[in-house]
């Protein structure tokens, strides 16, 4: 019974987030105010989604290639809104899915975006496409034969990034990315109408629906962050002037 | 004019493109390829730190979309580790590893002269990632019962003299930016990390590199190119260098034509509205 | 049955993640094994979830086949190969001869060849992406050039270019990288503390 | 005959995904249905072979009866092929969730968090390490979202421009990997396929 060397500053986080979560939680829900600097991104995706409509063409959606972690539970707040979008606008969204853990969640979003519109019947399976391995190919392939007029890919992106911006470029279709893998981020960063650079993308369930959960969350998120930014400035400080107790500190 | 330079139909650059990267693979030019100290250093971090008889891991986490990167690292590397007298275990969480492994392990018994089960082995793939790693890290001796050709494990010497994670020396993981093997891996005190990696990982990794937690860490085939170069032994990457030099040519063309084009016709509409 | 259908799994989730989290804090004996093999299970129900995804593209390409849609012929190439690649990797497991094959002629060409077509689109994103329209777009365009200056040809005529690109690559870059590394870190834990809590349930069916 | 088989079919499937950069085809179509096919199939294979070896093994070799619990959370997740039942897999997606989110929370504030912050402590006695370390603090500060104050904001600015070198530097990085990736089909088209001056 004891307790693990080089965990002690890390509980400290852990019990900082938690408190600072709580309280900004609750302040929320008494006062109910809250300001989360713009993203330009989600104006984006219904401006997308609009286009699409207008234009009868349906919307493509993916989360990458890489391995399920915490990028792909972004994507699904952000996936929740754009249903939403495509239930109520009636817009097709097809869904190219490499994941198997993917394909139970993205079903129980959909489901739940057109059961809340009203319109459940026009739920339709098929258009989440279980792909595996050959995602990119398929996507591409989707995007040229259905002329997709927005492409949306939220999660963890590999090179299926560059892919899907100039697939969905030939069709001058309205773009959307977020991932926090940076390897991909210059791609997106290029070719994209909008894009969310990592906790951009957390930060705009935020901003999409604020709930007391998400403003608590991204509240703790910015003032641990802040912590952390004063931290580096003390730390480097002290380390000139020759002084690593900062540093022994935080590996207690 | 300048419409035409905004609006070039793509294919044609695909086209250009092609013939100048072709070109050389038929009739190399042998342009110069200057070393790198990363890759220096993590070549001294192998030739330091592995002595005959340490035993290290060897990550084949690579699938066929980055054989051309990563294959050729893994030969000098591993080949360096094998001139060095490791004992070498191999595993993979990538699908597509087994088959580098496999390869891999012939090129040690044929080229140097390993005997599978005393002085290297194979294990299978285990999915899950991160946590194929973590059940590395805790129960090493749980999580595998075969080795890669399902043979019992418990049938080798060299598997018998290991206990833990703990009696290795370093982790050698070629695979495309594997901050999830970086994760648990970072949790065995005194194992030393080095990671091999494909261009397009390198900016995910080197944060890690730069702050000391992988002692060796090479990128892309340049730096597969620069290590044939230290171990002496030149391969496939130092034969693709051509294509490069010229390929990056040509993108930097493209780029200054796309911004010639477009900001000649915005000035144009400028001065006609 | 309410209990079952939404309380149950918020408890299954918090329970599996505190073994997991309170073994990372505390040494309790025992806890380790228990851990360890909470992760390995993981790994189980992956391969579960594997298996219920290719159902989904199973049933998919076998109704395109009965209702005789337009393009059924290539449902066929989709279930066909499918059913090669899983008779001969059970018979044969995939260190046979003839799987390995199979890997070689079909699997291999295409994952490599399609992540060959990126130099294609980085190619015609060079060209039509990198465009200035800002001052940001600049400074990813000039940054972009003087990396790709490093390379062979350029470094013979140019002796600095790799010490230029060698210093944006350890500075800018790495500081920049970094700062997404530490920005996403919290929001990745956190994230995971919602689910964990059962505070974010919108996989689950639950709202947040 | 065999082997010319093989390389023949691969050289068909290579030129297949290649045909696509010039336009959308039956071609490359054929090619994508059957990538489809052999990557699930290779999945399913591998899922198989997986669940033997941690699953079923230790349950029937060694009766670890408790592996029962993954193998009926795992099962479960088919109810998801029915409307009615689909309820029935949320237990196992908590659970695949739940340890999900476990691993992840512990790496990413050890290596993505502390580890980092800890490595931006740097002896300001050399230039290089003053702008690292400026650099990183205003690139830090952009992923600030509840910040209102305007010198914050001119900070945040300069993180954007930090940001944007970064990912330039990246793409330029990255030509180097797609580039050789090609080389590497055009190797095997030449030599392999066609067998030119070798």
């Amino acid at each position: 019974m004891g307790f693990k060397t080089g965990s002690g500053f890390h509980l400290l986080v852990l019990i900082a987030y938690i408190a600072i979560f709580v309280y900004a939680s609750s302040r929320f829900r008494r006062t109910g105010e809250v300001y989360v600097r713009e993203l330009e991104g989600v104006k984006k995706i219904e401006e997308g989604i609009g286009r699409a409509v207008e234009m009868g063409r349906p919307v493509h959606w993916s989360y990458g290639t890489g391995a399920f972690d915490a990028q792909h539970m972004a994507a699904f707040s952000l996936l929740s809104y754009a249903a939403k979008l495509c239930a109520q606008y009636d817009c097709r969204m097809i869904l190219s899915i490499a994941l198997p853990e993917l394909v139970p969640m993205t079903d129980e979003i959909i489901r739940k975006a057109y059961s809340e519109a009203g319109k459940p019947n026009q739920y339709n399976p098929d258009d989440i496409r279980f792909l595996g391995g050959s995602h990119n190919a398929a996507m591409i392939g989707t995007i040229a034969r259905e002329k997709v007029a927005a492409n949306f890919m939220f999660g963890s992106l590999f090179y299926e990034s560059v892919l899907g911006v100039e697939a969905a470029a030939m069709n001058n279709a309205i773009q959307v990315a977020g991932t926090a893998n940076t390897h991909q981020l210059p791609f997106i960063a290029a070719g994209c109408d909008s894009i969310f650079i990592g906790a951009e993308m957390f930060a705009a369930a935020t901003q999409i629906e604020p709930t007391p959960v998400r403003v608590g969350s991204t509240y703790a998120e910015d003032w641990i962050t802040r912590t952390m930014v004063v931290l580096m400035i003390i730390g480097s400080l002290m380390v000139t002037f020759g002084s690593d107790a900062l540093i022994r500190l935080m590996k207690l | 004019m300048w419409e035409k330079l905004n609006q070039i139909d793509v294919r044609i650059l695909y086209v250009i493109m092609v013939i100048l990267v072709v070109f050389p693979l038929l009739k190399p030019i042998g342009l110069p390829l200057p070393i790198s100290t990363q890759t220096k250093n993590s070549y001294q971090a192998i030739e330091e730190n592995i002595k005959e008889g340490d035993l290290v891991f060897l990550g084949v986490d690579f699938s066929p979309l980055q054989e051309a990167e990563l294959w050729p690292q893994l030969v000098a590397v591993g080949g360096h580790l094998a001139n060095k007298g490791a004992r070498i275990v191999m595993l993979h969480v990538v699908p597509g590893g087994f088959r580098y492994e496999g390869r891999f392990a012939d090129v040690l018994k044929s080229e140097y002269g390993l005997e599978y089960g005393v002085d290297f082995l194979c294990l299978p793939f285990s999915a899950g990632r991160e946590a194929a790693f973590e059940a590395i890290v805790h129960d090493i001796k749980g999580l595998y019962k075969v080795d890669l050709y399902g043979e019992s494990l418990t049938g080798y010497p060299l598997w018998n003299e290991i206990s833990s994670a703990k009696d290795f020396k370093m982790f050698v993981e070629i695979a495309d930016a594997p901050d999830w093997w970086l994760r648990p891996m970072s949790q065995v005190p005194g194992l030393l990390l080095w990671n091999g990696t494909v261009a397009s990982g390198a900016s995910t990794m080197a944060p890690f590199y730069q702050s000391g937690q992988m002692c060796g860490f090479i990128v892309g085939m340049a730096g597969g190119a620069e290590y044939e170069a230290l171990t002496g032994k030149t391969g496939l990457a130092t034969g693709a260098m051509d294509s490069q030099s010229l390929g990056h040519a040509l993108i930097i063309l493209f780029v200054v034509v796309g911004n010639l084009g477009y900001y000649m016709t915005k000035r144009g509409n400028a001065s006609v509205n | 049955m309410q209990f079952l259908k939404n309380q149950l799994p918020v408890v299954v989730t918090f329970v599996a993640a505190v073994t997991i989290v309170l073994n990372f804090y505390v040494d309790i004996p025992g806890l380790e094994t228990v851990s360890n093999e909470l992760v390995r299970w993981n790994v189980v129900l992956a391969a579960f979830a594997l298996i219920l995804g290719i159902g989904n593209i199973i049933k998919l390409h076998l109704k395109k086949i009965v209702r005789h849609e337009p393009d059924v012929f290539y449902s066929y190439v989709t279930l066909g190969t499918l059913a090669v690649f899983i008779i001969v990797g059970v018979v044969d497991t995939t260190e046979g001869s003839t799987y390995q094959w199979l890997w070689d002629s079909i699997l291999l060409p295409l994952e490599s060849t399609m992540y060959a077509t990126t130099m294609f689109f980085i190619t015609s994103a060079a060209y039509r992406a990198f465009r200035v329209k800002n001052a940001y777009a600049a400074v990813l365009m000039v940054s972009a050039i003087l990396m790709m200056l490093r390379v062979g040809i350029f470094a013979s005529f140019m002796p600095f270019t790799p010490d230029v690109a060698a210093w944006i690559w350890d500075i800018p870059n790495t500081a920049g990288m970094r700062a997404v590394v530490v920005g996403t870190a919290l929001s990745l834990a956190g994230n995971a503390f919602r689910i964990i809590t059962g505070l974010e349930r919108g996989h689950l069916g639950g709202g947040t | 005959m065999a082997a010319t088989l093989s390389v023949w079919l691969a050289a068909f499937l290579t030129l297949g995904v290649f045909s696509w950069m010039y336009k959308e085809n039956p071609w490359f179509h054929f090619a994508e249905n059957m990538y489809i096919g052999a990557s699930l199939g290779h999945l399913a294979v591998t899922g198989f072979q997986n669940l033997k070896e941690i699953a079923v093994g230790p349950l029937v070799n060694e009766n670890k009866y408790y592996m029962l619990i993954p193998i009926l959370l795992g099962m479960l997740l088919f109810s998801r092929w029915t409307d009615k039942y689909a309820w029935m897999s949320r237990a196992s997606m908590g659970f695949l969730v739940g340890t999900t989110a476990a691993v992840v929370m512990m790496g990413a504030i050890r290596a993505q968090l502390i580890q980092q912050v800890v490595a931006t402590m740097m002896p300001l006695t050399s230039v290089n390490n003053v702008i690292f370390v400026v650099l990183t603090i205003a690139a830090t500060t952009y992923f600030l979202f509840t910040m209102r104050n305007k010198s914050a904001q001119k900070v945040m600015d300069l993180g954007k421009y930090v940001l944007m070198v970064a990912f330039g530097a990246t793409f330029g990085n990255t030509v180097m990997s797609r580039i050789s990736l090609f080389t590497g089909r055009a190797q095997f088209l030449l030599f392999q396929w066609l067998k030119i001056g070798q």
